[in-house]
């Protein structure tokens, strides 16, 4: 169906714009719905075509009260008619529901950038809650900016005067109102918007209609008003042929562990407790119960992979996540699952740390805690994912690892894969590689004995027996296991052996791992090594880096534990490497550790991902 | 197939068991592989899962699956193993410490969800294995390792603290006696959903004779209250009954009250007030003490509700259809320039 | 010193208050502040810990010291300052979520050992700052984010399980009822040891009229149970009544019960048969609930009898001596060969 | 008192041999009270001034069946006229109560070693429990040692029998026998033992007649017997002048806390949970109440350390501790408290790892866990013990660390400081230096109010104000603070400033760390560099290399985090560099990533400590 979208109508206006980009910011308070404006706007453009990039920005999770600015909620999206890695640095355009989504925003806004206000929430009240001693609308602090002042309330109450709505609902509509101004000004295409709205909204019919007649009041707004002469286009990207989805890391994330167990053919086991921002993967999940999902919403983040642990034992893809606070809580238990030798997902979305933090903001200050953060030697693998459509393949690379090795695996998103979105070009499914489950069926010792710990001298990984199968009767634990046998041992040269054992296993996943490809100028000095979220910024930057003519080279890491076999013998070509994280500089800890190679870090800790700007900075001041 | 016959060696493993001589938890293990050969349900069906202590070695010695995991966390990695598969029969074992300090949380989520698994505490009223420090069932003013000036810790009742967790099947039973402890086995291995059972054990070297009250020839005779389904609730020979007086279980001569009176025993009440109130006989097996079931009653079993309402979605849905669930949020086509598409 | 006399205002900080409008959560904050203002004591003597939720951003709003800790260790936390200082007034804010969930263990554990500490425990019955899960007290089937299907887990009974872990204080109010709340707030205070109070808290977000029955001018007549010392239990306006009808707590019709058969309340009741029997008259606010002290009854607190033992120490051994004790376990000299020791 | 010790009566053979040390195992069933032998032995030789080192080795945490291996406890200890700073690697002399103890310990017995046996626990049973097919008495097994063979349950009983005993009982006294025989051999005092016994068992006068008895007949056993003739004696040794104790790494800790109280002014608050090998330190606490210690033994680790943050905040010197899976579970608090800024010192008995692991065993495993074992950016301050009397004064200086930064502090030590033990030298505990404490007592921001977060200038600490004094009411959690005023703060620029900040509190502590010295050949080509309990191996293979006349310089850190100021500089002076760790090479990965220095290692997780042979030969294997 997607291709027999409508396409923009062609504008009215003769004075069209044709933009190859535009960097969109909605506004508002809380309760303006700018989350839904924002991904409205997404949708349609992503129907239309246009590549984009998309990142929402909470209020901390407490609701903060209406007109306030901790209350501001905002969405950015940046569209355009090429393939962009970020939703860009600061807006072209911003939707300002409410003098504090103003105060809060208009530093970012690009000189001369587009200001779209409802100036209907421009009172009194309003402006004393967001600190502003005189109103911006007058005082000349909007000089400077294409500024269309609507009075969205009233036009809104008159639109849905007629849909049935009354009281409170009437005005719940503004943010169609902004949409469909928006839809008039980059020329979206409105079928989409309405379509949904009326599918959404299909039980509470009046509802529809309000946000409908709203959508297009502010349609007609645009059309009519005088204060809007310019308007934009954005043309569709050229894109790789395909089909394409508008997906957010949490969700692609919960589709690839359904993915996995389609795949393998295991039930899914996802044991968790609720924690900002992982719980909306237990939502996505808990919707699929078709799919054979079990989820487990236990009292605490023990129980959840406890109850992962158990499932693990029994025969399913087990997986629990949540995010740094609760995967402290979880050390314990992932050092037993690792001695058990159980596959087990561990997710971690990391958030902004230490303690409770900034719960709604990016950081990748867990990644030496993801490493190192259990007691005794417990080296397990590590894999972080490095946008939001990045998430389905490399959860499903996750679960590949633990089945195949029998050991935990942690992935690591953060805030921003997870509440971020782009466009995702969906994979044949049938094409998706199988992946192969042996469940022990047979003794495997003499006279007819199992032995849980005689290893595949492949892979190394132990047998996988599930209670049910007869003849397979065994005990596992955390206390040393004697080789082979699995028995409780306290010989020393065993505990060496078994050590040894457990470490060469996870390091021996390498040959699964596909050798790194150096992207950019192979022969430039200086090589930008990033993991995770950073990638579409660092990608982003050195684009923007030898559009002006500079050479640089970067690399991404998806797998931090074992890493590429083939990642120190590149490090060493380059005569600078440069590190940009979110964090202290916690890979480049490792790399120097594992490479003798002195890296130098870009740090960022201030909640927000990297801006292009500050990556290219660094770049030309490294390489000038 | 035919059902497989069993004697208790066919439960026994290979490993030497490593409690010291005069445990109070040999017999235990005795009891449970005596009741599993005579059930003639086969080995493999059952998983054995433990915490971190004495008591807990207990799989080491069940050839059965089985699972040594970590300190109290036994009934949190057991529901994940009944929801993944209903069909097998699981068992937690665990300590007074095990479950009732470090694992309290996860034990009366078990019991409050009713997730179908039977939980045997091995309550020594000490910590054994760290070798002696008081535990939250250790009697107020004991000095232990850690107590040298005598434990001000006010110690949980087991049973009480179960039943306010909404368990749905509460017990108690005493090492040494192994009919008994396989007639509750038998309840609750019967019983749909978890099933707890407080199992005062005896830790010889560390807090010998805790239980003397109830094991002493003399001392069991007047404090050992059998709880007996149907049958009024005496003890002491027949000298003394339970009698609900306002609310309260009370003790009192037989013959000073109107056999009617007797309090009559029935674990089936939905109510749980009066099995609390029979929990309250006893803070301890200091005195007259009541042994036997004091709550059986039927709920839903939480992995019986997830498996239900996991058919029912597919039953209306339709097995998940993963092409349809990846387009689901709408999609879009980027044709390829070269073919003649508009 | 005089006491000093406080308004409401003298409590409140310079923080803005950030619930979502017509929150419970405000109506509570206000019964606390003025409850403290009212009693006079130094504002520098109270202390409010909590753990994480909506409930917990309390402290902040506290003009006293306090502690905003990480999601379920108030209680252990709490532990610690009250040993510490047993002079100071020690309040754990916490949610069904917090208190019950995560942080189960804590709050049975500190209520056995009756640590000096105020539970305020906002139960509005669902995850609030995570924007609406279920948690262990919403009530069975109901849907969330996380349980589209309807939740299947059977809620605890906050009352019930605090009586199972011995507890000395166990009381329920609500948000709304702002007398109700400071009577049973002072209650608390006189309370020596824990003190675990069940506000029923509306959470207008996310689980809105979950209180309906109490709440609502109609319902609240025919369902609410005012507990009050002393009073036969009566209520819908006297037309229904409270009877121990063989160990279970009854309602029936007042018209067909001698008025001396309807019971009389006592939390002070030594035995918590009564109260837990109470407790079960509803579970969850859909129909006639109680509210008001169920238990009341006083036993040594913990820090009381840490003090003790440490006073007595120093009584019997006198102040330690860091010298004497390094030198306790036997020592030998080395003498300065060049000085002539033998 | 202890210089009124008579010292060993003189010897009645005339062939008596002077040895500079010699290395003595006592090794029985759990039941034969070796530990008590080895102890009192231990004590004896303390006394006649002998410097000395044990290790104790007791069966795993579960109590074996008698007379079987893993029931088998050993208490090995090292006398010398020498300072020496290990047990030794193998014994000069085994004392085998059993066939089990003979059958476990035999190979480790040096090749002409003395070898005490108790022939009547060598019976049919007993033999088969510890697998012998034939009796090692006869079977030739004990060629090329000297054997003493001694009916010691008949003498004993003989002993005993008129000293009121009965029953078991008798027996009990069978370690007295031994313990007397070897007094004899060695030439040791008889008269602390005595005292000991007497005072002991005072309330059970006819036990300690007993134990006397048999002690008295072991050594005129010794006298008498044919099968021994030569004996040996092990002159004092020339100590720094001083007062000695022997004392274990958990007690000395213990004290180390009291001490720290004292030092302070602060009551210790010592929040925990039992596990091994932690649990002594919790033991030796509880029985000090007359110092006003509160120790508190919470439902888990996590109530533990929560407790402890409580105290914290209420003003007490407030510690927490336990070993591997209790400190995982800890994390997350210890991330709070971090956060908040509280003095508090966690306290890390590590044990073997991963999982439940080899609870009774020594391992090094916990670095990186306790450098990186946190989500989000929080460094704090690591300090490890290098030896059991190490544990006294490095435990204040923790104290010190904590409550002069306002920050949590890990105390590392391991199964061999805590279990092991060694002479000490008493301070003079007026010299110790105090530590000072400043409780915030007036406001000090404008207009009267109390802002938490403002630092000191030197120390960049906060003020610590404890709930009771009037003006400085504030609330402090998890969440991101504000500068200054500790409020709320998601603002990014703050975020990265106090995450600066609270790195740079910690970073700045280096300025209160002595510069480390190198020992040994300042010039040589290799530094081997330690940490922890492997202080004692290192040194004395680095002594053993110089006798033979090769070069080598040691070097060891007790603080990890931060590490001293000239470390680098000292790195960077030695061509080769060797990390001796029981574990994969954990600060090795540190030291590699901090200087780049192609840092060696030599590694292992056996489950036992380094033997110095294994340190030595690597020296040799690298210098020659
Ligand atoms: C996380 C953790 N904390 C503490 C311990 C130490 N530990 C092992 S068993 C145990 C308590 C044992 O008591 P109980 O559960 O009553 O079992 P018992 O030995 O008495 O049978 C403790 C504290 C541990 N192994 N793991
Ligand atoms: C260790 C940890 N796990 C999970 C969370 C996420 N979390 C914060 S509050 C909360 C539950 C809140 O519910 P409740 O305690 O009822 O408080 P309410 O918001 O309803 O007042 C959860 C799951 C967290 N902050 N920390
Ligand atoms: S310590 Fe006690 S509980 Fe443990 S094995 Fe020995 S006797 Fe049994
Ligand atoms: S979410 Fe609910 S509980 Fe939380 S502040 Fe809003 S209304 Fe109150
Ligand atoms: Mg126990
Ligand atoms: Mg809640």
């Amino acid at each position: 169906m997607a291709d027999e979208i409508a396409t923009a109508e062609p504008s009215t206006t003769t004075n069209t714009e044709t933009l190859e980009k535009v960097v969109i910011r909605f506004a508002g308070d809380s309760g303006d719905g700018m989350q839904v404006a924002g991904s409205r706007f997404t949708d349609a453009s992503a129907l239309f075509g246009n590549d984009l990039a998309t990142l929402p920005s909470f209020p901390a999770e407490i609701r903060a009260p209406a007109g306030t600015l901790p209350g501001v909620s905002s969405f950015q999206v940046q569209i355009a008619d090429f393939d962009i890695l970020t939703a860009g640095d600061s807006p072209d355009c911003l939707v300002a529901m409410n003098p504090a989504a103003l105060k809060k925003n208009l530093k970012d806004l690009q000189q001369g950038g587009t200001l779209v206000l409802n100036t209907d929430a421009f009172d009194e009240r309003n402006l004393a809650k967001a600190g502003y001693e005189t109103d911006p609308l007058e005082d000349g602090t909007l000089d400077g900016y294409r500024v269309i002042k609507v009075p969205m309330d009233d036009l809104t109450k008159e639109a849905v005067k007629d849909t049935g709505v009354s009281g409170r609902s009437v005005l719940r509509s503004k943010n169609f109102f902004a949409l469909g101004l928006l839809a008039w000004l980059f020329h979206r295409p409105t079928q989409p918007t309405i379509d949904w709205a009326q599918k959404k909204f299909a039980r509470t019919p009046e509802v529809a209609a309000a946000n409908v007649a709203a959508f297009q009041a502010g349609y007609t707004f645009g059309e009519a008003t005088e204060s809007a002469k310019i308007t934009f286009e954005i043309k569709p990207a050229a894109l790789r042929p395909g089909t394409y989805t508008n997906v957010n890391g949490n969700t692609a994330l919960a589709w690839g562990l359904i993915a996995a167990s389609k795949l393998s053919g295991l039930p899914l086991f996802y044991g968790t407790y609720p924690i900002t921002p992982a719980s909306d993967i237990l939502h996505e999940l808990a919707r699929h119960k078709n799919f054979g999902v079990r989820t487990f919403q236990a009292e605490d983040e023990i129980a959840g992979v406890g109850s992962a642990i158990g499932a693990a034992f029994a025969g399913s893809l087990a997986v629990t996540g949540s995010s740094g606070p609760g995967i402290a809580l979880k050390s314990e238990a992932i050092s037993l699952a690792f001695m058990m030798e159980l596959p087990l997902i561990v997710i971690n979305v990391q958030r902004g740390g230490p303690s409770t933090g900034l719960p709604t903001k990016p950081e990748q200050s867990d990644l030496l805690f993801s490493l190192y953060g259990r007691h005794g030697e417990s080296p397990i693998p590590v894999l972080a994912i490095a946008s939001p459509s990045d998430a389905f393949e490399l959860t499903i690379e996750a679960a590949r690892i633990a089945i195949k090795y029998m050991t935990p695996v942690l992935l690591l998103s953060d805030n921003q894969v997870a509440n971020g979105s782009e466009p995702w070009m969906l994979p044949d499914v049938n094409a998706l590689e199988s992946i192969d489950v042996q469940f022990a069926e047979h003794p495997n010792g003499p006279n007819g004995t199992f032995l849980p710990y005689m290893r595949d001298i492949d892979t190394f990984a132990r047998p996988w027996a599930v209670p049910g199968t007869a003849g397979l009767e065994h005990r596992i634990g955390g206390l040393e296991k004697e080789a082979i046998t699995g028995n409780v041992s306290y010989d020393p040269a065993n505990h060496q052996l078994m050590t040894d054992s457990r470490a060469w296993k996870v390091a021996n996943i390498v040959n699964d791992i596909p050798d790194l490809e150096v992207a950019g100028d192979e022969d430039a000095e200086l090589l930008v090594l990033g993991w995770g979220s950073t990638f579409g910024s660092i990608r982003a930057a050195a684009r923007r880096v030898r559009l002006a003519g500079g050479k640089v080279a970067t690399l991404h890491l998806r797998h931090l534990n074992p890493m590429p076999q083939n990642l120190g013998e590149i490090l060493h070509r380059y005569d600078q490497i440069l590190i940009p994280e979110l964090n202290t500089g916690q890979l480049r800890k490792v790399i120097r550790a594992e490479f003798l190679v002195d890296a130098k870090g870009l740090n960022k800790i201030a909640g927000e991902p990297f801006k292009i700007s500050e990556i290219t900075e660094k770049i030309e001041e490294m390489t000038k | 197939m035919t059902a497989p016959s069993y004697t208790r060696a066919d439960f026994q493993t290979d490993q030497e068991v490593r409690w010291c001589p005069g445990c109070g938890d040999y017999t235990i293990l005795a009891s449970v592989q005596q009741f599993l050969a005579g059930l003639g349900r086969p080995r493999e069906e059952f998983v054995f899962v433990s915490g971190i202590g004495c008591a807990a070695r207990f799989p080491y010695y069940m050839n059965t699956f089985g699972m040594h995991s970590i300190h109290g966390r036994a009934p949190a990695i057991a529901s994940g193993i009944v929801a993944s598969r209903p069909d097998l029969s699981v068992w937690v074992i665990t300590g007074d410490g095990d479950a009732l300090s470090i694992g309290g949380n996860h034990l009366i989520h078990a019991l409050r969800r009713n997730v179908d698994m039977k939980i045997l505490l091995f309550n020594n009223q000490i910590y054994g294995l760290t070798k002696g420090q008081y535990s939250p069932t250790s009697e107020a003013g004991k000095t232990t390792k850690s107590s040298p000036y005598g434990s001000i810790d006010y110690p949980f009742n087991p049973v009480s603290l179960a039943l306010g967790a909404e368990a749905t099947f509460v017990a108690r039973t005493l090492d040494m006696d192994r009919n008994h402890t396989q007639g509750l086995l038998q309840a609750a291995y019967e019983h749909e959903g978890s099933a707890f059972i407080e199992i005062y054990q005896n830790c010889n070297v560390f807090n010998d004779k805790a239980f003397i009250q109830l094991t002493g020839k003399e001392e069991r005779v007047h404090n050992r209250i059998d709880l007996e389904t149907g049958k009024p609730i005496v003890f002491d020979g027949g000298a003394k009954a339970v009698v609900m007086r306002d609310g309260q279980a009370t003790v009192v001569d037989s013959s000073t009250v109107d056999p009617k009176a007797i309090l009559v025993h029935d674990p089936t009440r939905p109510d749980p007030a009066i099995a609390f109130a029979l929990s309250r006989l006893s803070h301890g097996p200091y005195g007259p003490t009541p042994l036997g079931i004091f709550r059986d009653v039927s709920r839903p079993t939480y992995e019986g509700q997830m498996h239900a309402q996991i058919d029912a979605a597919k039953e209306k849905n339709g097995e998940g259809d993963l092409a349809r669930l990846i387009a689901s949020q709408g999609t879009w086509t980027v044709k390829d320039p070269s073919s003649n598409g508009g």
